[in-house]
């Protein structure tokens, strides 16, 4: 055993600082410079800024998910979360760019709600969250298809669309640069903080960790298990009126995308079962996920094999991240 | 285990290889001959009612079928997973509340797009002999063969959309098709196409049949035609994965003459990335959703709407009656005409108030809660 | 875990509801009493109620394989994905010609069980989260197949129709088969060493290496039966269908669905206690659900709502009485 | 008795866990009809030398022999082919199956291919016999009392048959009766031939039935001799290294404060009639065999499985403790004795834990240091708590459990509550830092705060408390002076004292 020791370690050498660094970010830079070998206008600032703007959803979402796992749980109802704002999102705002302030009002009020029964039913019901949220993803569906008739009934007008669309151009430095790169920083930050800089946050990997622990040490646990499923629908909430500003009105927006943002997570080296993440891993999984995707795309390669990419790259990064583990002891 | 993994990997692409080979045949010349001559002839039938005309076709007696009325009517549906079926379905709730003297009662069953549930549905319809006739919209064509025999030894069977392997159903209602989609869309990029003029082809998802003969036969007509299509990408209806796809190619070609789509979903994402590209608009065909016509005459676009017209969703309700009428319907196959919508036909569907993801060439505007049950608004 | 996690502090015996009862009575309520308000007395006769078990086949022989490999612990999402592969790849290597009928079944049969030797192995020996490493496997899967057939692949000779649509007087053999598969899922977990293990495994890990249990080859023996039981679910739908093609296991949601019924059956998530009878009690409550939802014709969108607010009460109807910690 | 050839032999086994020497060079014996009992303190290498027989660790260095031949075992089967049968200080039963189904794990008698239900009721009944219990072989695990377990886990090692048995602390949870049986039965299997390895604390068991014994400390062996050459006292003196009146803090001179704690007819499922009080500036060691009631009453007192009887009051106020967060809101902190399970976040860092009490009430959405302790005071505290680790941002699953403990009880001492409840605070930690966690407690004590100690250590209890309570089947048997020694106390733990009549502990048996 070491003697008391007087705080970190000091620099040692090239392969602490590798060790550091987040593998997921390693893996995107190596993808990323792929793309722009086979695109090299992905590497002006254009193409950057304009990669990330695309990313931003899966991002925002990822961001929201590394809460619910974190405390050990799964947010499964996400996408369809995502559904259900853009579809009500157009039936809100009918639209008319007015209605739009007070339609993400209610967007998030519904994403809070979203987040509170999924929490209720986890702390109250004790039904396991894989569970509840795979209910409440099947209640979701339903719901946005029977508010909107199975269609939506309006268009999202501009003002909604502002924040996944827009670009300002003839931004110095950059060119041009998408508003949605502006809420992607802003929500990364803002996680980062709340998961990594705050009580709260500490509670979160505190009763991801051991929450027995963490009760009997005071913390509310139930309370702050609630409050990672409201913060994990939250992000839904922001991730579909940024997916329905880029793209406009669809009835599947939202499929499938919350496994993409467990997948996110996972390969940024967030532990299922919780106690272990950062948001920095999260948001680099999701551009690691991305850059795979648009890579594949230029590589031209058949579709469906993205699904396989995407499931050797999901398997390893786990499979490592226990093996690095289990060396580490 | 490492060698096992191999082997399943080894296994998997020598089948990639096989399967390659074994797909079906979605390019076949004849069909193409057919739609292309179905495309020339002219609907017989009432004027301005699409879904009581038909192309060629006989009628056949339906004497057999004759009962006294109202009739159950029950009605097996693929599902309503996507807006074109929502749009129909509710066409034909419609053709039943306008038939409602001859309807007693209409009982139906969402298989959620499932086949295996669809097969249960139709058993249990035929089983619980509540049923004088059953619709069929089946979720997949040889899948739901087997079940729809064994509803035709019950009682008498009608299909649409999709079709079954069978002549057993008095009737099969469907529009052209796949073939004459292609071949209008493709032919209208080649008459309004500059010169070497690049071309991207955006698909849905493979291995849809009729998504599948769309592109078969516009690619047929490029080939013929010497087009260049720079490449045909599947979007799986995305909006933002259309959009980014369109993005990448402008990035990379510099300029896209001309979209063509085998679906309209996500048209206007891909004309919304010309917009964001700060690129002119190209040449585009689209389907017949509101949000594209739209954005078509309010941007001024050179533009194309083919159809696979919902009102197909009345045609059935309508034969089912006169089946069990004993009034002749025309089968064993009841081919609809198969309108587009052009810069001359533009005004006549283009309507604000009606939803973005209506589609026009539903029929219905004669019908009783319109346009409020489609979502419109008057 | 050690029992003082499953043990209340006051330690009040709590004897175990008899799920699978409930269950059955619940189903048969809600069908007797559907088929009596809408006046559809057809549907409570013979032709009526093997309609109904008709509505189990699928979803029950995946939820059988699926309680295997929830009772060791470990969970598959899979199993869709595989359904899709030996589906097609059933109907693509039969071709229409009955003498192919048996390599085909062996392939399949081969296949499954070593993409569940491979579910297993990436679990149990690389120690990757068993929702990870079998979504991961399905991706693979569903890649590959997905690149290699865009449609349904070949087709089934009449004679394997038989296996979905044969009777013996009434009953079909798959209704038939999917009964004795549950009493040999049944007899394996409560009459073999193998089920006594596999108890142990999930139940209490630790514990179980102790006594001397290898538990990662049980955890890989039960990822194989629960593949062996997807790819018996895909020869059953392309018999069925007469064919296979790249979606039929996704468009069933059977990965998700078999989850849930296995769940809803009594099961523990977490694994060691529950057993075949209650998955199967979960089967017939949805296929009931189904068949009472038509009977009403209740309309598809308020039917996906009330589908999965009733996952998550029938959980919730005895998960409430759990005191350890649920995240 | 004749011992005859050598069953089992290790030689210089060596095992390290990162930051820990668990075992170095140790060597050990034993003979077919003996009883080899390995004597240690909590932390001494005793359990992990039996995990490594076990096969559930793999050793560094050196070797095992079986009846003189090499053996190597990389999986718990291996070592129970070779004829070793352990039981575990740790349960490890199936809490949803039955007594039968628990005892043949591993072993399930089959008959045709299938399971012999039959023979394994009959056999799980026969072990039970043959153990004296009046446990039915049908009971599911789960419903058992702990005691109760303990004799499954017996009947489990018996099933095997063994020729080498290891039993770790077997009667620790058994009441006189029981372990006098069970004593009985060791002698019965030795005269059988069986070479027993038998780790346990109670000094009067290792005279009455070893053979040989071997003092280990702090990871190596001591010394092994005949237990004619060991007089209980050597042991002791052997197991401590020094002399115990060193190794706890002196006792202050001055009197106890006010009272702080004042329980009267406190009760619940397990607890009955509870009378207690808890003076500042004093601490009251609770003393019980297991199952006595002793961990139950420091949860009462803390409010994590409360009195549902009776009234407490604290500081003089009446207070109602239905939850861990009430009692510490009061000011009452607790330390678990489930330090794996209960106390440490093993994947976060040691600040983090430490902050985790102050964190928990803190106001949630101000950056993490702000309501709590800035880093810098954070490490000020583990220094001051001398906690080793290669740096305070470490994960504290790394560390070994005195240094854990130290933490956590860092994390109570960084919210500084007015009575601080531990259970069983030195179980696993080695010699050095338990006389550390005796000396914190004394300061917290010495700075007018109250302190109960609830431990099965009996030195320690004696060693530590101003004053002893002693539990018996739910109730408070007697309280004493430390001055009445092990006998005194353990007298009034078995019950031998008049007992308040003869009470069921209500509703456990329900």
């Amino acid at each position: 055993m070491s003697v008391a020791a007087a705080g970190e370690p000091k620099w040692n050498g090239g392969m602490s600082l590798f060790r550091k660094i987040n593998i997921a970010v390693i893996v995107f830079v190596i993808l990323y410079a792929g793309i722009a070998i086979l695109q090299p206008n992905y590497l002006e600032p254009a193409g950057i800024t304009n990669f990330l703007r695309r990313a931003t959803p899966l991002a925002v979402l990822a961001c929201g998910q590394i809460f619910v796992l974190v405390a050990g749980g799964f947010d499964l109802s996400m996408g369809a979360l995502v559904t259900l704002t853009v579809i009500g999102g157009s039936m809100l705002t009918d639209n008319d760019p007015g209605n739009t302030a007070w339609a993400i009002l209610v967007l998030y009020a519904i994403g809070l709600g979203v987040g509170l029964v999924n929490g209720l039913v986890v702390t109250v019901l004790r039904v396991p969250s894989i569970i509840a949220t795979l209910g409440m993803l099947l209640s979701l569906n339903g719901v946005a298809m029977m508010w909107s008739g199975g269609s939506p009934r309006g268009y999202l007008p501009d003002n909604f669309r502002f924040f996944g669309r827009f670009t300002f151009r003839d931004v110095p430095l950059v060119g041009s640069f998408p508003v949605a790169v502006v809420v992607l920083v802003v929500v990364a930050l803002a996680a980062w903080w709340g998961l990594q800089k705050t009580v709260f946050g500490k509670r979160v990997f505190a009763i991801g960790d051991n929450p027995r622990a963490a009760a009997l040490s005071g913390v509310r646990v139930e309370a702050t298990r609630i409050a990672a499923f409201v913060i994990s629908a939250l992000a839904a909430v922001t991730g579909g009126i940024l997916l329905g500003g880029f793209g406009g009105v669809s009835v599947d927006v939202g499929s499938g995308l919350e496994l993409q943002a467990i997948a996110a997570c996972v390969i940024g080296g967030v532990q299922l079962m919780g106690g272990r993440g950062s948001v920095i891993g999260a948001v680099a999984g999701a551009l690691t996920l991305f850059a795979l995707f648009t890579l594949l795309n230029l590589l031209g390669l058949p579709q469906p094999l993205k699904d396989t990419a995407q499931g050797v790259i999901l398997i390893s990064a786990v499979a490592s991240g226990a093996w690095r583990r289990r060396r580490a002891g | 285990m490492r060698r096992l993994l191999l082997g399943v990997v080894a296994a998997a692409a020598t089948l990639a290889f096989a399967g390659v080979a074994s797909a079906q045949n979605f390019d076949d010349p004849k069909e193409f001959d057919a739609a292309k001559q179905l495309l020339e002839m002219k609907p017989e039938g009432p004027a301005g009612k699409p879904w009581e005309q038909h192309l060629g076709g006989k009628e056949v007696d339906t004497a057999k079928y004759k009962k006294p009325g109202p009739y159950h009517i029950c009605f097996s549906n693929a599902g309503v997973n996507n807006p074109w079926r929502v749009v129909g379905w509710t066409d034909m709730q419609a053709q039943v509340d306008m038939l409602k003297g001859d309807i007693a009662s209409f009982t139906h069953a969402d298989a959620e797009g499932k086949d295996d549930k669809q097969i249960s549905d139709i058993n249990a319809f035929v089983s619980s002999g509540k049923c004088d006739i059953l619709i069929v919209s089946p979720n997949t064509t040889a899948a739901l063969t087997p079940a729809v025999e064994a509803a035709c030894k019950a009682l008498p069977v009608v299909v649409f959309d999709r079709g079954v392997l069978t002549e057993c159903p008095v009737t099969f209602v469907n529009p052209i098709g796949g073939y004459g989609w292609g071949i209008q869309t493709a032919n209208f990029i080649a008459e309004k196409l500059p010169k070497g003029g690049k071309v991207l082809a955006l698909r849905i998802l493979p291995g849809v049949d009729v998504l599948e003969t769309r592109w078969s036969a516009a690619n047929r007509i490029f080939k013929e035609k010497g087009i260049e299509v720079v490449g045909a990408e599947f979007t799986d209806g995305d909006n933002a994965k259309t959009k980014a796809i369109v993005e990448d190619y402008i990035n990379r070609f510099g300029k896209i003459d001309a979209i063509w789509m085998d679906a309209g979903a996500t048209a206007v994402a891909a004309i919304e990335a010309f917009e964001d590209a700060g690129q002119p608009y190209p040449i585009i065909t689209g389907e017949d959703q509101e949000d594209f016509l739209v954005k078509w005459k309010k941007e001024g676009l050179t533009a194309f709407g083919p159809t696979y017209p919902t009102y197909q969703w009345r045609s059935p309700v309508i034969a089912a009656v006169k089946i069990l009428k004993g009034e002749p319907v025309i089968g064993p196959t009841w081919k609809l005409p198969q309108p587009v919508i052009t810069q001359e036909t533009l005004d006549k569907y283009v309507d604000e108030k009606m939803p973005p993801l209506h589609y026009a060439m539903c029929g219905c505007e004669d019908m009783p809660g319109y346009p409020e049950k489609w979502g419109g608004k008057k | 875990m050690t029992l003082a996690d499953t043990l209340p502090a006051s330690r009040r015996t709590r004897r175990s509801l008899p799920v699978p009862l409930l269950l059955f009575l619940a189903s048969a309520v809600l069908y007797v009493g559907a088929a009596l308000y809408t006046g559809q007395l057809n549907q409570l006769g013979a032709s009526g109620l093997v309609g109904l078990a008709q509505r189990m086949v699928g979803l029950g022989i995946v939820a059988l394989g699926q309680t295997f490999v929830i009772l060791a612990g470990s969970i598959d999402l899979s199993v869709a994905n595989l359904i899709s592969v030996s589906a097609v790849l059933a109907s693509f290597v039969m071709q229409g010609d009955p003498a192919m009928i048996a390599p085909a079944v062996l392939l399949v049969l081969v296949v499954s069980a070593a993409v569940g030797f491979v579910n297993g192995g990436v679990v149990a020996k690389l120690g990757v989260n068993p929702l990870i490493a079998t979504l991961g496997v399905g991706l693979i899967l569903q890649g590959l197949l997905s690149a290699s057939f865009n449609n349904f692949a070949g087709s089934v000779p009449e004679a394997f129709q038989g296996l979905a649509y044969g009777t013996i007087g009434i009953i079909p053999w798959s209704v038939l088969a999917l009964l004795a598969l549950a009493i040999i899922g049944a007899l394996l977990l409560r009459s073999t060493r193998f089920g006594a293990h596999l108890y142990a495994t999930g139940g209490n890990m630790d514990g179980a290496r102790l006594a001397g249990i290898r538990t990662d080859r049980i955890t890989i023996l039960a990822h194989v039966i629960c593949s062996l039981m997807a790819g018996l679910t895909g020869l059953y739908l392309a018999s069925r269908l007469r064919s296979g093609a790249p979606w039929v296991g996704r468009d069933g949601v059977y990965d998700l669905e078999s989850i849930a019924v296995v769940v809803i059956g009594g099961t523990l998530l977490s694994g060691g206690r529950g057993g075949v009878w209650g998955t199967l009690a979960g089967v017939l409550l949805f296929a009931t659900l189904d068949a009472v939802f038509n009977m009403l014709g209740v309309p598809a969108f308020p039917k996906q709502v009330m589908r999965g607010a009733i996952v998550i009460l029938a959980v919730a109807a005895y998960a409430i009485r759990n005191k350890g910690p649920v995240a | 008795m004749s011992i005859d050839a050598i069953a089992l032999e290790m030689r210089d086994i060596t095992k390290s866990f990162p930051g820990v020497r668990a075992l170095e060079a140790v060597s050990f014996d034993c003979a077919h009809g003996e009883v080899h009992a390995i004597c240690g303190e909590n932390g001494a290498g005793k359990s992990t030398l039996i995990k490594v027989l076990g096969g559930i660790y793999q050793p560094d260095a050196g070797s095992i022999l079986i009846e003189g031949k090499p053996a190597a075992f990389s999986h718990p089967v291996e070592a129970r082919r070779a004829g070793i049968s352990i039981i575990h200080q740790e349960l490890s039963l199936l809490p949803h199956r039955t007594v039968a189904e628990n005892i043949y794990l591993g072993l399930e008698p089959t008959r045709g291919g299938r399971l012999d239900r039959k023979a394994m009721m009959e056999g799980a009944r026969r072990l039970l016999g043959r153990l004296g219990s009046p446990i039915s072989a049908d009971a599911r695990a789960g419903d058992l009392a702990i005691a109760e377990q303990q004799t499954v886990e017996i009947a489990k090692a018996l099933a095997l048959d063994a020729r080498i048995l290891v039993m770790d602390e077997p009667t620790a949870a058994l009441d006189d009766t029981n372990a006098k049986r069970l004593l009985d039965l060791v002698a019965r299997l030795r005269s059988e031939g069986v070479a027993i390895v038998y780790v346990s604390h109670r000094m009067p068991e290792i005279a009455a039935i070893a053979d040989r014994v071997t003092i280990m400390k702090d990871g190596r062996k001591v010394e092994t001799a005949p237990i004619g050459a060991m007089p209980t006292d050597r042991i002791v003196r052997l197991m401590v290294g020094r002399e115990l009146s060193d190794y706890y803090p002196a006792r202050p001179d001055t009197p106890p404060g006010d009272v702080l704690l004042e329980i009267a007819g406190g009760g619940n499922a397990e607890l009955a009639d509870i009378d207690l009080s808890v003076r500042a500036g004093e601490i009251v060691g609770i003393a019980g065999l297991e199952g006595s009631g002793k961990a139950a009453l420091a949860r009462a007192i803390f409010g994590d499985q409360p009195f549902t009887r009776g009234t407490v009051r604290f500081l003089g106020a009446p207070i109602d403790l239905r939850h861990p967060r009430a009692g510490i809101e009061a000011g009452i902190g607790f330390l678990s004795d489930d330090r794996k399970r209960e106390g440490c976040l093993l994947q976060q860092s040691l600040r983090d834990n430490l902050l985790l009490v102050r964190r928990a009430f803190a106001s949630p959405v101000r950056g993490s240091r702000a309501g709590t302790l800035a880093d810098g005071e954070a490490d000020t505290m583990m220094r001051r708590l001398d906690v080793r680790a290669a740096h305070f941002g470490q994960a504290i699953g790394a560390l070994s459990g005195g240094n854990q403990q130290k933490v956590i009880l860092g994390r109570w001492l960084a919210r500084d509550p007015r009575l601080l409840v531990f259970c069983e605070p030195t179980r696993g930690i080695d010699v050095a830092a338990k006389a550390a966690i005796y000396q914190l407690m004394r300061d917290v004590a010495a700075r007018g705060r109250g302190v109960v100690m609830v431990s099965s250590d009996l030195p320690e209890v004696i060693g530590v408390s101003d004053r002893i309570l002693v539990m018996h089947q739910g109730r408070i048997a007697g309280e004493c002076s430390p001055e009445v020694g092990e006998e005194g106390v353990m007298a009034l733990a078995v019950g031998h004292r008049p007992a308040p009549l003869d009470v069921a502990r209500e509703g456990a048996l329900a």
